[in-house]
């Protein structure tokens, strides 16, 4: 809401000036002085005086008056028809939506000049018919609008949810369509206003604006028109006037989009996208020979990693980057320590919120602008030996590792393909990113890789856009596209979650399959379904609310939890005969409030004085397992 | 593809551009060789030769066409295809033709000229001057150049009928929109609403005229660019120069004016609504506005005052004695209005058009100075086609008008202030002016100088008393050119727009 | 595809018949009388006669109801009818016009294009940033200045002080293509600059979209160069909306470019329209308004077909 | 039981038109195809099958938010198809719907308290003074604190939300309420949470429930009796128990197969069911399942076989209904 300050009240003084316009002590604005005419500034006439003498401050303030009563006049008004005819269209359809948004429609294949000339002319030119003009001329706009919001939202579930209550058509139309259409329509209002002072002067220009005497910046603008040899500047005030009065509500309509959508505009844009001076870029990390994980800050124990890990995460802390706003610093992940060695599966799991997914996209670089990786190291074995320090590479150092060395699955592959690129491009894109191949080569080998996948007909699915494969079939391209480099580290992120139980067992197996035919590659799963982590892992790590609380051998784990949180988790399946579930009470808790002590006491059944107090330390129960409870022994 | 296609075109456009500006302004504004570029103001909506069409068709009538009379650059009345004319002891009109010929080669014969006469009189004429040619009861062509008109009484301003614009000859048996004349002028190409292609008439009748090669008449609505096509070089010669813009080209010796006083600004009334129809409260409007101020604002000082009828004080007929007839005057306004009734002044509406700033100035000026006298002035500035719809039908209290008279004679005013014509916009609505009607038609029928003068004074003093219009101000007309145009004269007064006819003489010096 | 172009205009045929009646019954609500203008022409007194006369050979003196079946009648045999002013041919001037206001809207859009995109990507990648509050204060203040004055100052400047370019005015190409392309370049230039705007702000509005989406990350997943990214994943996809909006804004520009035309002297479609209302030229009016709602509506449909082209996933089956 | 059941539906058929070319044939296309199904009071009947096979078109269809092209649904022995208008908008108090998305189930722009108070307000379940209090105790219902009312959606979590919709689903005191995949969009200890809730108010207050889900365990721990639907149509209903423990039609088996256990340790080779679903729009003839089946033969490709009765209680659409061979059934 900070952002509106600025905006609102400019528009405040505005309105305040026009509305105070009459008692202000202003000149008359009517009265004329032709012997002053096109006088400059001067004490009395601070803007100087028009072609019959006027004083110009006073013009342009009552000026405003009628072009912004006109303005926000129709603008309101249309935006009021509009929005019904657009509701009742939207809610109703059928029969209902030819008589209100079609028949609305009409009226823009009406040039508009033509429409405000016809109106104007038919009820005399004036205020009224103006603003009349205008709100014909802006009332499908707003149909349109809020139309197409009302079929967005007609078919969310609270809107269902009213139909299901047994609320009156009408009364759901009033009470829940209309709030939820309004972000869009006072984003338009703004536009609107904006543009009918654009259009009010544009027809006073032509003569069919308002009657003078009564000033508007239209009317002034084009009696400076005239004059522009003689007096220049009566042409630039009421033109700064109008561009700033506009500005204004550009500003403000920008600014409420930000604020009713605040996804729409994410905070600095694309900073991986600028190109920076080479020179800026920080040295790259190789680490030869020394052990970067003895380097360890934080106290504790060792990390459970050794000489022969493919990828040694250490000490990983990712925290919000948000030049003095909210929340800056605030960590989401903090002291991650995991390893993968080649061949093995590693499984990450943990509920939304317990940084599992950051984890990742860290690795690759990937994560979203406004979160950075403000501590810890992730050594990284290359294919060339080389040991690399992954968090410390700058882009371009990790572009030539992603989608080659490392590369990525995608939880959602419809909205991870692009939905306007035909599938083999897609694929033949990574081939030729790190290989020198021929498009026709690349193509083949597209081709080849979606047989290899499991896609049937591969050669016509590779000219098909992802919307027209199954889900099944997209999530087998997605991995397509990941194994097409033949990667040493597959990163995947939730590949199933969204899948069918038959599509999911088939996504699975492939993955099996190319881990078999890929034995040196180290695969990290990252899931929250832990049946999948059963079937799939080798290892599992628990993540909670940021935090790896628990690390170990798959079986070893289900088999006997060395932490409050994962034997929850397991119990909280509704698996086996239990007649009620274990369910884990409260939620995780948001990334600023995080408790003093350990993360998951407050929601721990064992939790005790000591274990609100400070960070629990890692343990190890047995050596290739690790806990971060100080109570492990007790409750577990 | 599509953003490929789009920069590719982007930059053969801008390439394009920038040779353009590499080749410099010589080669884009080189006059051309004894064509003249005429700035026109209108693209004539027809070419009817006998309707009103208006003043830029006006102009390009007396570039193609001819009638038998005209007036010379001095504003007198001479011959074009009648070599003389002169009233037979019947009091019919007699012509005689000189050897002219059409742009189609054959000769302009008497019979032509009777056909003329006879088809813009008859009943479904649109002509102009159909009122007027119905009173000529009779054509005779004695011979193949004489042409005698028979009228019903004597009429003393019928040669004057054959000078108007709107009553060019045209060939017999041509359709009334031919663009086939016997002007200086041939039309060889229009572009409707853009522009008009003229070339000199090897044939006419005027040996060495004209002297242009040619005449390339372009179409400029907007008046500021008009000008500033003229300043930029783009053509020789415009019309309707701007007022606020005259003093610029008066100062810029690359480029000169000539202007006149002609066209004029006047109230008119609805005589049929009070309390307009009381003659005290339309003269106490004349007294209650300062004219200079109307010609201050809205002609930028370009004109005079005219607190009379609008007879020039050039013309034979002016009055200096009535001159100030309504002058300025606010305690006068106030007391006839309080004679009338109207001691607190009243509520009325002022027609004018937002169309043309100079008639919403004027009527913004006259309607801070009515205010002063305690009329309450709203203005209706409709667009010019209901102003005329609304003036015809007498949709209005007051009105503010301007236009220029038929000619130079007081005869021209007849339009504007003779009551007994049917209603139009030009002349107050339902106002009945017995005497104005009566002198008028006097002086019509009277070939005597003399007489004519006291006759129109006369109506002058009864028109000041009852106050059928109220005379603002004069305005300037002004032609702005290139100064090696020669040859092209604004005509005086109220002729300004028979002003084409000296494009005949016109040379690119 | 076919089915759906069929239905589109079928549905067109209908909406360009109301749009006419519309404005056939509006036209006749306003005052002014076609007749009487026409004989008043140089604010000379016309004759009641000859306004009458003119009345019956124009055919007003008819019922509305046959006036409206005649024209309608002419339209449905392809006669647009003829000028009430001059006799003039409505089709054939509006054949003549037509492709100069195109011509400007085209050009216009063009240079929009060219502009508006990369300002609006440019805007969208450094959001929040210095570059972004400059093109967002410049497009503000292009979508603010009305174009009489932005064309009184182009002329002022280049044509009267500079002059480089001509003072506005038409030439046809065949005549003079250099002056014709600078001619056409003042209208289109000043319509391009409000548009600039539109796009600018589209652009970068979608862009910024588009590079929230997961497809630009499985992009850079794949390690492919930034100006890959960039034209391949982003500017490409976003780019979709954009088109829709520019189709939509140039149909409204069909018949919206009075002032730009009124200001530089281009004899084009809006100007014709309003100098026909101006002399209450029914025929023209109507000729002209059927033909603007022909390409709007026209218009709109290419532009839902290029999107779906554009966008595989949007199928045109109705 | 001798009783009538409190919803029945009879033959329901749910198709939408579809057409090929300009002048191509109309074709239908089945969402849901002939389902007869009934739910007793008190009874909790489980829905489950992939993504398009028709599980919530019954779901609505049941509720009577969209209407049937065939079939009839009554409602405690009254015919949905003719009410309407207030009549039907009353009887909407005694059916209610939980939603799967609880962001989107939700108005975000109005206080959950009013949201609840909605239905009282509606129907005049309390009087207007006691609506407060009312709200008050559905709150504390589903498990919440009592300050919620006043507070907007986004102010809780998934679960939160998911516990708010159900309060709003009982203010208006239903018989019957349809769940759709109702913790399918939650964390694991947050679905446990609302696995609970539902399970304790059925069990308190005698709702019946359609209790629609994909994931085979949560519809086993929550339903008295299984329905699993493929390509449209029912193709095995049975006692939840016998149903998952003894699957008698081969997708129910392929179905469990395909489903990861968390107790049955990573999986070697086990038998996964190749191909997709497929398309409504162009269904195999005879049973439905035939393309992707196990067993099937060529008689499969017949006749759409019939849901018949293969045990008390349970019926299977199969002309090879039986147990598995294999002992892999799991779980």
């Amino acid at each position: 809401m900070r952002k509106l300050v600025l905006p609102v009240s400019i528009i405040a003084v505005i309105l305040a000036l026009v509305l105070l316009a009459p008692v202000l002590p202003l000149a008359d604005v009517r009265a004329m002085d032709i012997p002053h005419r096109f006088a400059g500034p001067s004490m009395q006439h601070w803007l100087g005086q028009d072609e019959f003498g006027r004083d110009v401050l006073t013009r342009l303030i009552f000026g405003a008056r009628a072009s912004l009563s006109i303005a926000i006049g129709s603008a309101l008004a249309a935006a009021v028809i509009g929005a019904a005819l657009g509701l009742l269209g939207g809610y109703f359809r059928g029969l209902v939506e030819i008589l209100t948004v079609r028949a609305a429609e009409v009226i823009l294949c009406l040039p508009p000049l033509l429409l405000a000339l016809l109106v104007v002319t038919i009820l005399g030119a004036g205020f009224w018919p103006l603003i009349l003009a205008l709100t014909i001329l802006y009332t499908p706009n707003y149909a349109r609008i809020v139309y197409a919001a009302t079929l967005q939202v007609r078919g969310l579930d609270y809107v269902t949810a009213q139909r299901a209550l047994g609320t009156h058509p009408l009364k759901i139309v009033l009470r829940t369509l209309l709030p939820n259409v309004l972000p869009p329509l006072l984003v338009q209002i703004s536009l609107v206003i904006a543009s009918a002072i654009v259009i009010e002067s544009g027809l006073s220009f032509l003569g069919l604006g308002v009657v003078p005497p009564t000033p508007s910046w239209g009317l002034m603008i084009r009696a400076a028109r005239g004059a522009m040899e003689q007096a220049p500047m009566l042409l630039v005030w009421p033109s700064l006037a109008l561009a700033g009065t506009i500005l204004t509500f550009n500003l403000l309509c920008d600014r409420l989009q930000s604020v009713l959508d605040p996804r729409a505009v994410p905070a600095g844009g694309a900073i991986w996208l600028r190109r920076r001076k080479p020179a800026a870029s920080p040295p790259r990390a190789v680490l030869a020979g020394e052990d970067p994980v003895n380097r360890r800050a934080v106290a504790g124990t060792p990390p459970a990693a050794g000489p022969g890990d493919l990828l040694a995460i250490d000490g990983l802390t990712i925290a919000l980057r948000r030049a003095g706003g909210i929340g800056s610093g605030m960590e989401l992940v903090r002291d991650v320590a995991i390893s993968v060695r080649p061949g093995e599966t590693l499984a990450i799991v943990g509920e939304s919120g317990s940084g599992k997914t950051l984890t990742s996209l860290a690795l690759t670089g990937l994560l979203p602008d406004v979160l950075e990786v403000t501590a810890g190291s992730a050594v990284y074995v290359a294919r060339d030996g080389r040991r690399l320090d992954l968090l410390a590479e700058d882009e371009d150092g990790h572009r030539r590792l992603r989608g080659d060395e490392i590369s990525m699955v995608f939880q959602d592959a419809n909205a991870a393909l692009n939905p306007v690129q035909r599938i083999g491009e897609q694929l033949s894109e990574v081939i030729r990113a790190h290989r020198p191949a021929g498009a026709a080569e690349a193509g083949r080998e597209a081709v080849d890789l979606l047989r290899r996948v499991g896609i049937p007909d591969p050669d016509r699915r590779a000219r098909a856009y992802p919307h027209e494969l199954s889900g099944g079939q997209r999530q087998r391209a997605m991995i397509a596209i990941a194994v097409a480099n033949r990667p040493k580290l597959l990163l995947a992120d939730e590949p199933t979650t969204a899948l069918d139980p038959t599509i999911q067992a088939q996504i699975l197996a492939l993955l099996s399959d190319l881990r078999r035919d890929s034995p040196e590659m180290g695969v990290v799963f990252v899931t929250h379904n832990l049946a999948v982590v059963a079937e799939i892992a080798d290892r599992v790590a628990v993540m909670y609310a940021g935090e790896l609380v628990e690390e170990g051998p798959v079986a070893e784990i289900f088999a006997r939890p060395r932490h409050p949180y994962t034997a929850a988790l397991i119990g909280s399946v509704p698996e086996g005969g239990a007649e009620r579930l274990v369910a884990i009470p409260g939620t995780v808790p948001p990334p600023g409030k995080m408790p003093p002590g350990c993360r998951f006491a407050p929601r721990c059944d064992h939790a005790e004085k000591v274990c609100r107090q400070a960070s629990p330390p890692e343990f190890r129960p047995q050596p290739d397992r690790r806990t971060r409870c100080l109570r492990f022994e007790e409750v577990t | 593809m599509t953003m490929r296609l789009t920069r590719r075109t982007f930059l053969a456009t801008s390439a394009a551009a920038g040779s353009l500006t590499f080749l410099g302004p010589r080669s884009l504004h080189a006059a051309t060789n004894g064509t003249l570029r005429f700035g026109l103001s209108a693209y004539p909506p027809s070419f009817d030769a006998w309707a009103s069409s208006g003043t830029a068709a006006g102009t390009v009538k007396l570039l193609i066409h001819r009638g038998l009379m005209s007036f010379a650059p001095d504003g007198s009345l001479r011959g074009e295809l009648a070599e003389s004319w002169e009233v037979d002891d019947q009091g019919a009109w007699v012509f005689k033709l000189r050897d002219a010929t059409w742009q189609d080669g054959s000769p302009v014969t008497a019979e032509d000229i009777a056909w003329n006469v006879a088809e813009a009189s008859k009943p479904d004429s649109t002509a102009f001057l159909r009122g007027q040619l119905q009173t000529i009861t009779k054509v005779e062509t004695p011979d193949d150049t004489t042409v005698r008109m028979i009228t019903e009484e004597p009429s003393a301003v019928l040669p004057g009928w054959f000078a108007h614009y709107n009553m060019p000859m045209i060939k017999k048996g041509e359709a009334v929109d031919t663009t086939m004349g016997a002007g200086p002028f041939k039309l060889d190409a229009t572009d409707r609403g853009v522009s008009l292609t003229f070339s000199a008439f090897d044939g006419y009748y005027k040996k060495g005229l004209p002297k242009l090669a040619g005449v390339k008449a372009t179409v400029y609505a907007d008046e500021n660019l008009r000008v500033a096509a003229l300043q930029a070089g783009d053509i020789d010669l415009i019309e309707y120069v701007p007022w606020q813009a005259m003093e610029q080209i008066e100062q810029n010796d690359q480029l000169k004016l000539d202007a006149v006083d002609g066209p004029f600004m006047y109230l008119t009334f609805n005589g049929k609504r009070a309390p307009f129809d009381d003659p005290k409260v339309r003269r106490a409007v004349a007294h209650a506005i300062k004219r200079e101020d109307i010609v201050a604002a809205a002609f930028y000082g370009r004109g005079g005052t005219l607190a009379h009828l609008p007879i020039a004080d050039g013309s034979a007929f002016y009055n200096p004695d009535l001159a100030d007839g309504w002058a300025y005057d606010p305690d006068k306004a106030k007391q006839l209005l309080a004679e009338a009734g109207h001691p607190d002044g009243f509520d009325c509406t002022m027609l004018s058009t937002a169309q043309y700033g100079m008639h919403q100035s004027t009527a913004e000026v006259c309607q801070a100075y009515l205010s002063m006298v305690g009329i309450n002035v709203k203005l209706d500035l409709p667009e010019w086609s209901t102003r005329v719809q609304k003036g015809n039908q007498g949709d209005y209290d007051l009105a503010v008008m301007g236009t220029t008279a038929a000619n130079n004679d007081p005869d021209g005013l007849s339009d504007i202030i003779d009551g007994s014509l049917p209603a139009s916009f030009v002349r107050s609505y339902g106002l009945e002016t017995p005497e104005i009607s009566g002198y008028l038609k006097k002086g019509r029928t009277t070939f005597d100088e003399q007489k004519r003068k006291e006759i129109y004074a006369e109506m002058e003093k009864v028109a000041i008393e009852t106050t059928p219009i109220v005379g603002l101000c004069w305005r300037s007309q002004g032609y702005g050119m290139k100064p090696n145009v020669t040859g092209f004269t604004n005509m005086p007064g109220q002729l300004t727009f028979y002003s084409g006819v000296t494009l005949e003489e016109t040379a690119l010096g | 595809m076919l089915r759906y172009v069929a239905y589109r205009s079928i549905v067109a045929i209908f909406l360009v018949w109301v749009v006419v009646t519309l404005v056939f019954l509006l036209l006749h609500l306003v005052p002014g009388d076609p007749a009487e203008l026409l004989l008043s022409q140089g604010a000379t007194a016309a004759d009641p006669q000859a306004v009458a006369n003119l009345r019956e050979r124009l055919g007003l003196n008819d019922p509305l109801w046959l006036q409206y079946a005649h024209h309608i009648g002419g339209i449905l045999t392809g006669d647009l009818g003829t000028s009430f002013r001059d006799g003039a041919s409505v089709a054939g001037q509006i054949v003549q016009r037509l492709p100069r206001t195109l011509e400007v809207i085209i050009t216009a859009a063009l240079i929009a294009v060219a502009a508006g995109v990369p300002a609006g990507t440019l805007a969208a990648i450094r959001a929040g940033g210095w570059v972004d509050n400059v093109i967002s204060f410049l497009s503000s203040l292009a979508l603010s200045t009305p174009v009489f004055v932005v064309g009184s100052v182009v002329i002022l400047v280049f044509a009267q002080e500079l002059r480089i370019v001509p003072a506005g005015g038409y030439v046809a190409f065949a005549v003079d293509p250099l002056r014709h392309l600078m001619l056409l370049l003042l209208p289109a230039g000043t319509v391009a600059l409000a548009l600039w705007a539109v796009i600018a702000r589209m652009s970068r509005a979608s862009v910024l979209d588009v590079l929230e989406r997961d497809h630009v990350r499985t992009a850079r997943a794949k390690g492919l160069s930034r100006r890959r990214i960039l034209t391949r994943h982003v500017v490409r996809n976003a780019m979709i909306p954009v088109l829709t909006v520019l189709g939509l804004e140039m149909g409204t520009l069909i018949g919206g470019t009075v002032l730009v035309e009124f200001v530089f002297n281009w004899p084009g479609l809006s100007g014709y329209l309003v100098s026909a209302v101006d002399a209450r030229d029914y025929p023209e009016v109507v000729g002209i308004v059927m033909v603007i709602s022909i390409l709007f509506v026209f218009l709109n449909l290419v532009v839902d077909v290029v999107y779906a082209v554009l966008d595989p996933r949007i199928s045109l089956a109705r | 039981m001798t009783l009538t059941p409190l919803v029945e539906a009879e033959g329901l058929s749910r198709n939408f038109p579809l057409r090929s070319g300009f002048f191509g044939a109309h074709r239908d296309v089945f969402a849901v195809r002939d389902v007869s199904l009934s739910v007793d009071k008190g009874e909790a009947v489980g829905v489950v099958g992939e993504s398009g096979c028709g599980k919530s078109t019954l779901g609505r269809m049941m509720l009577g938010l969209e209407r049937p092209t065939a079939g009839a649904i009554r409602f405690d022995g009254r015919d949905l198809s003719g009410v309407s208008g207030s009549k039907r908008r009353a009887l909407a108090r005694r059916m209610q719907m939980v939603f799967q998305d609880p962001f989107g189930s939700l108005d975000p722009r109005r206080s959950v308290g009013a949201q609840i108070a909605d239905g009282l307000r509606v129907h005049r379940i309390v009087p207007g003074s006691k609506i407060d209090a009312e709200v008050a105790r559905l709150i504390d219902l589903v498990g919440l604190q009592r300050n919620a009312a006043g507070r907007r959606p986004h102010e809780f979590s998934g679960g939160q939300r998911q516990r708010i919709a159900v309060a709003r689903a009982l203010a208006t005191r239903p018989d019957f309420i349809v769940a759709d995949e109702p913790v399918s969009a939650l964390d694991v200890s947050i679905q446990a949470q609302v696995v609970n809730l539902l399970a304790d108010l059925r069990r308190d207050l005698g709702l019946a429930m359609l209790f629609i889900a994909h994931d085979l365990h949560v519809v086993r721990h929550l339903s008295t009796r299984a329905v699993v639907m493929y390509l449209g149509r029912i193709v095995e209903e049975g006692p939840a128990d016998r149903v998952f423990g003894a699957p008698a039609h081969p997708y129910t088996r392929a179905l469990m197969a395909a489903t990861p256990s968390i107790s049955a340790g990573r999986a070697k080779d086990r038998d996964v069911l190749s191909g997709e679903m497929p398309s409504p729009a162009d269904p195999p003839s005879g049973c439905s399942f035939r393309t992707r089946c196990p067993l099937a033969s060529a008689e499969c490709a017949a006749a759409v076989p019939e849901l018949a009765p293969y045990e008390p209680g349970w019926k299977v659409r199969c002309i090879k209904a039986g147990p598995s061979d294999e002992a892999g059934a799991r779980p």
